[in-house]
């Protein structure tokens, strides 16, 4: 956690793993914990949505995992080698795991799923594109690779590359892959996680209870997970979901407003948590020479995208809509990204600088930009005020366009905006995705802003390709530069993982890609 | 009792208007813009899926033979799959059904054991002070929006007293009593208000009647002619009124489901409509008005059990 | 003036007489009073609030009442007497416009179909059938759905639903007027449909459509308010009531204010419109009960 | 007639009405709906209670039996059998109504329970005031639906009120008031509502049905054609006082109250068919409308000041006639001021 930390992220942090006690862990109980959102299927290939995605790793474990500042650790794996051509990785598996029914985990099993991860109709399916063949020897799995892929290994540790038992999937009825997910979810599945699925009453509630032949031990050398049971009830109202956790009907809550954090620190019946996330707030700028109606579009200018980033009170911006959580964006990653590079906020506040550079670009007599926000959202609502404000003394008069979210979708793809809000979090720890999806033009024209360089385009190729990992942080700290200059972003800020826990409950994790780990979670009595 | 022929014959009145209804439904894909097959789909459905839709809709046949299909297939219980739960839509709608159903009966028994003792007192004290007090009251109660008297409840019963929890959904019938006491209140003060002026009148009216009259003049006991006579007679049209404020009552769970977190076919609309979720959307109209018209038949043939004078056909 | 217009009955609006009945009432009175202030309000809020209800006030973030801010202030410092104020113009235009369309259609269908029966009016039975087949809000927001949320689309959606229950009154009344002399002499003096139908039946049809637009207009705002709060209606940051309890509704428990205040707005004005409707509803009721 | 109303008026008083009044509203500004009535009725008299609608008639019925409480007030006496029935309590009164003092309604569309058989009508009433078993309250109702003239009594039984013609409601109604063998009937307008062919066979019907228990009756109407057919006395009302009283035939003959004569004139007798009615000019007063004076003032040929200004006091002359009028018609006899 090197970033700049905002004070009121620093007391919640500093006051959360120093100050408290090192206390002995309890085993044993249920937590309840209130979510937004419900699951629809748990399942490493078809999850979807966050609320699916999030939750997988509770209940299939991967080969890899995501360690301490973004390194990788041994997972079912012990051991890993990537061959000097890059094209082969080797893995060992770890010698007596069992699935939740007692059946060994075995290389067939990794096979089957990793050949089930890889089919090109999941939504994961091109994680794995540059894979041509996983074969199993023994205790040792090996997969072939059309070239070099610097992010597979990420890969092996994303929760789409869980492992499923093979004979228990294989007996469920099914048209395709996906039904027959469906029904060995519905089933209760066996699963390699920590934890089993209980019951699931959708909509409504789930159970989730501890997998007794979980292999990975506690601070106690003990299996984990610590926990009996995890009751999950479905709560969208934010409101209600604190109501219930401050009427003790809950040990936790989800996704808490930014503007009940300050409010629930204080509560001395609460643990309020912020975990970082990857989760980054921009409002991609529309790039290209020419708007969808043929005039001439300002925004092409580069200098002209700079001052409206100068011309934004980002610490104003945070401060409204996210209540001091957040902070600054520092390069276009999220800084809890492998190979970010940038520690300073870019385009600090500075209203006469944009208006240099706007006199600069030509731009005089005012300039008419509209804004296009997602209807119902009270942040961008919040967002289009204060930009409106900000914006004025530089001559920039901004108007608003509220549209629901398939709408903005379809504004980004055919690039009929100027400006509009949006939002990202990495599925996997690899800067690779969220640089290709907001930079590359070939990749959807970065993020639907027609900006295409070279340059930048270039280096992303090469990178892809690229094992060297010192060389790879390189190309990578050269994008990030590219990119701050050209400004085909409004940058907004980083959000945390706001989770307010009763003050028993000790040990949760939101991993910064976001997944649910109850597996060291522990409950004092 | 209504006789069988009674029944039948208000069955088959059903049956036109039902036609229309699905008209409606059947008419609301269409008039999105764009493809329906689109429209029905999950965002990443390949060329195979959208044929398999095609197929199912018969998309590619005269408008005609389309609402054939959708007859068809919505008689036989196929209502197309959720884009947003990826299960059958008629699954996932009789998985929240029982809910909803739940709250609504809970709601009902409440309004009419808030509405009822409160009319007869304001009844037989017609025009008096506590009439107008009571009155006044529930006028108040009527221009409260059902989601405002929900959060009314939710924070001071539920948040500052504690007396109730303020949402979700309990694990058995006697524990739905309570887990749902505080969104059934708030529909039932809602609709006790509309019913209590109903009953208010309507007691009124049957007190003032010559036949309370005529059967107090008889000499019966008080009891005889406040139960025979005037409670029977007002409850004919109580009961019309429940039947018909069954939509008020659908619109009342929709509103108090989704501020009490609560997991009935309500909410299910509102996650379906924000979602763009499509095949739920209808299917759920669909519900809806299947539990409207239900309700109605129902209703019909209650009155016509208690009133003899509409038992003719 | 024909000596037909002298047959029909006499119309409701001989004002003097009404007026002075009307005011011997406090009902009507006080709905009077409410709505004409409501209206007041809607017609001039940036002469009468006393902020900005868009400036953030980064000094002033949820203060509880206060003489400087009568009503309390919002999690950006807006000032909420203000917002309320401002969303008066908002829901007064929600009451009006949801309804008045609903009501001029329904009213045309609906002299139309009474005057003429028939076929037309068969159909229109069904439909009328249908239509209430639906919850109300159900269909609305169904509606809403295919159209996109917003202020317009929402009128659309209502309007759409509505306008059949007052066809459906106005066409009972018209039957009612249909039968009367006065609609048979109208008729043999040889006078076009549409004059029958719309100088002689409808004046005296109109009453009941009047007062029950006027308990209308109160569930239209009760109603536009819900579609606001669930996010379907009126879109942040514009005022409106529902809305503004929706955003306040996270600080309930430290700052009830935020979502109370607009509340009582709601449950003042749909006061108003109801008292207008039923003193209105008794002053129009024919004489003899 | 005559003869009968000679012997009529030897028998002694059974109901003795003494300034009754009876009001509505607030104490303080009472509406006052009968303003101090005196009446007297003897056994097996059928006593005419006549006026325009809204003089106060219906209310004196209800008042006797205690219907208008609790909305309204009663004052003054009324003595059955010696007992003053204005003082006595609901519950007392329960044991009076249906069985010695029963009564029937104008409407019997609106007087019958819509929602219960007719069977069930008559047999509560059975219930509460005999000892009789269910069977015999059964046949007890079939032979008195027999008596009232209805056919097939028995298979009527449960059949329910809309399913009679009007004039056998009548019927029907007055079967459920006779059920206990009262000794006295209210009957309020009991014929308005019906075709003046069945109106005749009801008022003939209760005339030989009163005749029969040894009944008396107050009759309730408007219509002076009903009185001279078939009552022994009539008392008329005007704004809720007694006008004038008197053996049916001697007021007929002379009526000396100016309204009691502008109601005889309203009986359509030998005029052409298609003649306007004749109808006194002018409305009742409402309730609350009452002239300090005479009510009827304001309508009355042969007002004068003093009628506008003080209410005359009700005096009696011989030959049982009463009258309140400063300036009536000149009459046989000489007036008693």
């Amino acid at each position: 956690m090197k970033k700049m930390i905002m004070p009121l992220l620093a007391a919640v942090f500093l006051t959360a793993p120093m100050a408290m006690p090192a206390t002995a862990v309890e085993r044993g109980g249920a937590m309840s914990f209130a979510r937004y959102d419900d699951s629809v299927l748990i399942d490493p290939v078809w999850a979807e949505r966050n609320p699916d995605i999030w939750m997988v790793t509770n209940l299939y474990d991967t080969l890899l995992r995501n360690g301490e500042k973004g390194a990788l650790e041994p997972g079912l794996a012990e051991k890993h080698e990537v061959s000097a051509d890059g094209k082969t990785i080797t893995l060992t598996l770890r010698q007596g795991v069992k699935f939740s029914d007692g059946s060994a985990l075995s290389a067939g099993d990794v096979v089957f799923s990793l050949e089930r991860a890889r089919n090109p109709d999941g939504p994961w399916g091109n994680l794995l594109a540059s894979v041509t063949g996983v074969k199993a020897e023994g205790s040792t799995v090996t997969l072939s690779l059309k070239q070099p892929d610097p992010t597979i290994l990420s890969v092996l540790a994303t929760f789409n590359t869980g492992i499923v038992p093979k004979a228990a999937y294989e007996k469920m009825d099914g048209a395709n892959d996906q039904e027959k997910a469906a029904a060995f979810y519905a089933a209760g599945p066996v699963t390699s996680g920590p934890f089993m699925l209980k019951e699931h009453q959708k909509g409504s509630r789930m159970v989730f209870v501890r997998n007794p032949n979980y292999w990975r031990n506690g601070e106690d050398g003990k299996p984990l997970p610590y926990l009996d049971e995890v009751d999950f009830e479905i709560i969208p109202d934010d409101a209600t979901r604190i109501l219930k956790l401050q009427s003790g009907e809950v040990d936790g809550a989800e996704f808490i407003p930014f503007s009940r954090v300050a409010e629930l620190s204080a509560d001395p019946n609460l643990d309020m948590k912020l975990f970082p996330s990857s989760r980054i707030i921009y409002a991609p700028i529309n790039s290209r020479e020419t708007k969808a109606d043929g005039s001439k579009n300002p925004l092409a200018d580069k200098r002209v995208r700079q001052a409206l980033n100068y011309a934004t009170d980002k610490s104003a911006i945070i401060r409204l809509v996210t209540f001091d959580t957040g902070m600054p964006m520092t390069s276009l990653m999220p800084a809890a990204t492998t190979y970010h590079a940038g520690s300073e906020p870019l385009y600090p506040y500075d209203p006469a600088r944009a208006q240099a550079l706007l006199k600069e670009a030509g731009i005089e007599g005012g300039l008419d930009i509209t804004l296009t926000t997602l209807a119902g959202s009270a942040d961008d609502s919040t967002l289009f005020t204060a930009l409106q404000q900000m914006w004025q003394g530089i001559g920039v008069n901004l108007k608003v366009e509220q549209v629901d979210s398939p709408t903005r979708g379809e504004k980004n793809r055919s690039g009929t905006f100027d400006i509009h809000t949006y939002g990202w979090a990495n599925d996997i720890n690899d800067p690779a995705q969220v640089t290709s999806w907001l930079g590359y033009y070939k990749h959807r024209q970065a993020v639907g802003t027609g900006w295409n360089n070279a340059e930048f385009n270039t280096l992303f190729e090469t990178s892809m390709t690229e094992t060297d990992p010192e060389k790879r942080r390189e190309e990578y700290k050269k994008m990030q530069e590219i990119y701050a200059e050209e400004a085909p972003l409004l940058f907004l800020y980083e959000t945390p993982f706001a989770v307010a826990l009763a003050k028993s409950v000790r040990d949760y994790v939101q991993s910064p890609l976001g997944a649910n780990d109850f597996s060291t979670a522990w409950k004092s009595k | 009792m209504p006789s069988a022929a009674y029944l039948l014959s208000r069955l088959l009145q059903i049956v036109p208007t039902f036609l229309l209804v699905m008209v409606f439904i059947f008419l609301f894909v269409r008039l999105l813009p764009g493809d329906p097959a689109i429209a029905m789909a999950e965002a990443k459905a390949s060329d195979q899926q959208l044929a398999e839709i095609r197929e199912r809709m018969g998309l590619n046949e005269p408008l005609a033979v389309q609402f054939g299909y959708f007859v068809k297939n919505t008689v036989t219980g196929d209502l197309g799959r959720s884009i947003l739960m990826k299960r059958p839509v008629a699954e996932v709608i009789l998985e929240r059904l029982p809910v909803t159903v739940y709250l609504s009966l809970y709601a009902v028994a409440l309004s009419v054991l808030v509405a009822a003792p409160l009319a007869l007192f304001a009844a037989t004290r017609a025009n008096g002070p506590a009439d107008i007090a009571i009155r006044g009251l529930f006028q108040v109660g009527l221009s409260m929006p059902v989601f405002y008297i929900g959060l009314v409840l939710l924070t001071v019963l539920g948040a500052k007293l504690r007396l109730f929890p303020v949402g979700g959904y309990g694990r058995s019938f006697i524990d739905n009593l309570y887990h749902l006491a505080l969104p059934a209140l708030s529909i039932a003060l809602y609709t006790s208000a509309i019913l209590m002026r109903n009953l208010r009148a309507s007691l009124v009216e049957v007190l003032d009647s010559e036949f309370v009259q005529f059967a107090r003049a008889k000499g019966l006991p008080r009891r005889i002619v406040l139960t025979r006579h005037v409670l029977r007679n007002a409850l004919v049209s109580a009961v019309t009124l429940l039947g018909l404020s069954i939509g008020n009552l659908m619109s009342g769970t929709l509103v108090t489901e989704t501020v009490f977190a609560v997991p009935g076919v309500g909410r299910l609309m509102l996650e379906a409509i924000f979602a763009r979720d499509y095949p739920l959307i209808q299917g759920l109209t669909l519900t809806f008005a299947v539990i409207v018209s239900l309700t109605f038949l129902a209703t019909d043939i209650v009155q016509s059990w208690l009133d003899p004078r509409l038992r003719q056909a | 003036m024909t000596t037909l217009d002298r047959i029909a009955p006499a119309r409701p609006n001989r004002l003097s007489g009404f007026a002075a009945r009307a005011l011997k009432r406090p009902a009507f009175l006080a709905g009077f009073a409410i709505l004409g202030a409501s209206l007041l309000l809607a017609l001039f809020p940036a002469a009468i609030a006393p902020y900005d209800p868009l400036a953030f006030d980064m000094t002033a973030i949820q203060q509880g009442p206060s003489l400087a801010h009568p009503f309390g202030t919002d999690g950006f410092g807006r000032d909420v007497l203000s917002r309320v104020i401002w969303a008066y113009r908002v829901d007064m235009q929600m009451a009006f416009f949801a309804t008045v369309f609903a009501m001029l259609i329904g009213l045309t269908t609906g002299a139309l179909v009474g005057f003429y029966g028939g076929i037309a009016d068969a159909i229109f039975g069904r439909v009328v059938d249908a239509v209430i087949t639906f919850p109300f809000l159900v269909l609305v927001i169904a509606i809403v759905a295919v159209l996109g949320p917003g202020l317009v689309n929402m009128y659309v959606a209502i309007t759409a639903v509505n306008w059949v229950y007052y066809a459906r009154l106005t066409r009972a009344e018209i039957m009612a007027q249909k039968a009367q002399d006065y609609a048979a002499a109208a008729r043999v003096l040889g006078y076009s449909d549409a004059r029958i139908i719309f100088r002689h039946l409808l004046p005296n049809a109109i009453s009941p459509v009047i007062v029950y637009w006027m308990t209308d207009m109160a569930l239209a705002i009760l109603l536009g308010s819900s579609l606001g709060y669930l996010g379907l209606g009126a879109q942040p940051p514009a005022a409106e009531w529902g809305v503004l309890i929706a955003e306040g509704r996270n600080f309930i428990m430290t700052a009830w204010w935020i979502s109370l205040m607009p509340g009582i707005a709601i449950v003042v004005t749909g006061l108003g419109f109801s008292l207008l409707g039923d003193s209105l509803a008794d002053l129009l009721r024919p004489k003899g009960r | 007639m005559l003869d009968r109303h000679i012997d009529a008026a030897a028998r002694p008083a059974v109901l003795e009405i003494r300034n009754l009044t009876t009001s509505f509203g607030p104490q303080e500004r009472p509406l006052v709906a009968v303003d101090g009535l005196s009446l007297s009725l003897k056994a097996g008299e059928i006593h005419g209670l006549v006026g325009e609608s809204g003089s106060g008639k219906s209310i004196t019925l209800r008042s006797i039996l205690g219907l208008i409480q609790p909305r309204g007030r009663v004052g003054g006496e009324i003595l059955w059998k010696g007992r003053n029935l204005a003082a006595l309590s609901e519950r007392e009164l329960g044991a009076i109504r249906g069985k010695e003092i029963a009564m029937i309604f104008q409407e019997p569309m609106t007087s019958l329970n819509p929602l219960l058989p007719v069977g069930l009508q008559i047999t509560e009433n059975l219930a509460a005031h005999t000892g009789l078993a269910r069977a015999e309250r059964e046949r007890e109702a079939v032979a008195l639906l027999d008596r009232v003239g209805i056919p097939g009594a028995r298979a009527r039984l449960a059949d329910f009120p809309h399913e009679f013609s009007g004039g056998m409601r009548q019927r029907v109604m007055i079967a459920i008031a006779l059920a206990s063998r009262p000794q006295l009937l209210l009957a309020d307008e009991p014929t308005t509502a019906l075709d003046v062919t069945i109106q005749d066979q009801i008022l003939r019907l209760l005339q030989s049905l009163a005749a029969e228990f040894g009944m008396s009756v107050i009759l309730v109407t408007h219509d002076m054609g009903v009185v001279a057919a078939c009552c022994d006395r009539v008392s008329v009302m005007y704004g809720g006082r007694l006008c004038e009283s008197g053996p049916t035939a001697d007021v007929i003959a002379a009526p000396r109250h100016p309204y009691t004569r502008g109601l005889l004139h309203s009986i359509p007798r030998g005029v052409a068919p298609r003649t306007p009615l004749y109808s006194i000019p002018g409305v009742p007063p409402g309730l609350g409308e009452r002239p300090p004076g005479c009510a009827f003032a304001p309508r009355c040929p042969n007002a004068l000041d003093v009628c506008r200004d003080e209410k005359p006091v009700p005096s009696v002359s011989a030959g049982g006639r009463g009258l309140a009028c400063h300036n009536p018609e000149p009459g046989p006899t000489e007036e008693t001021r």
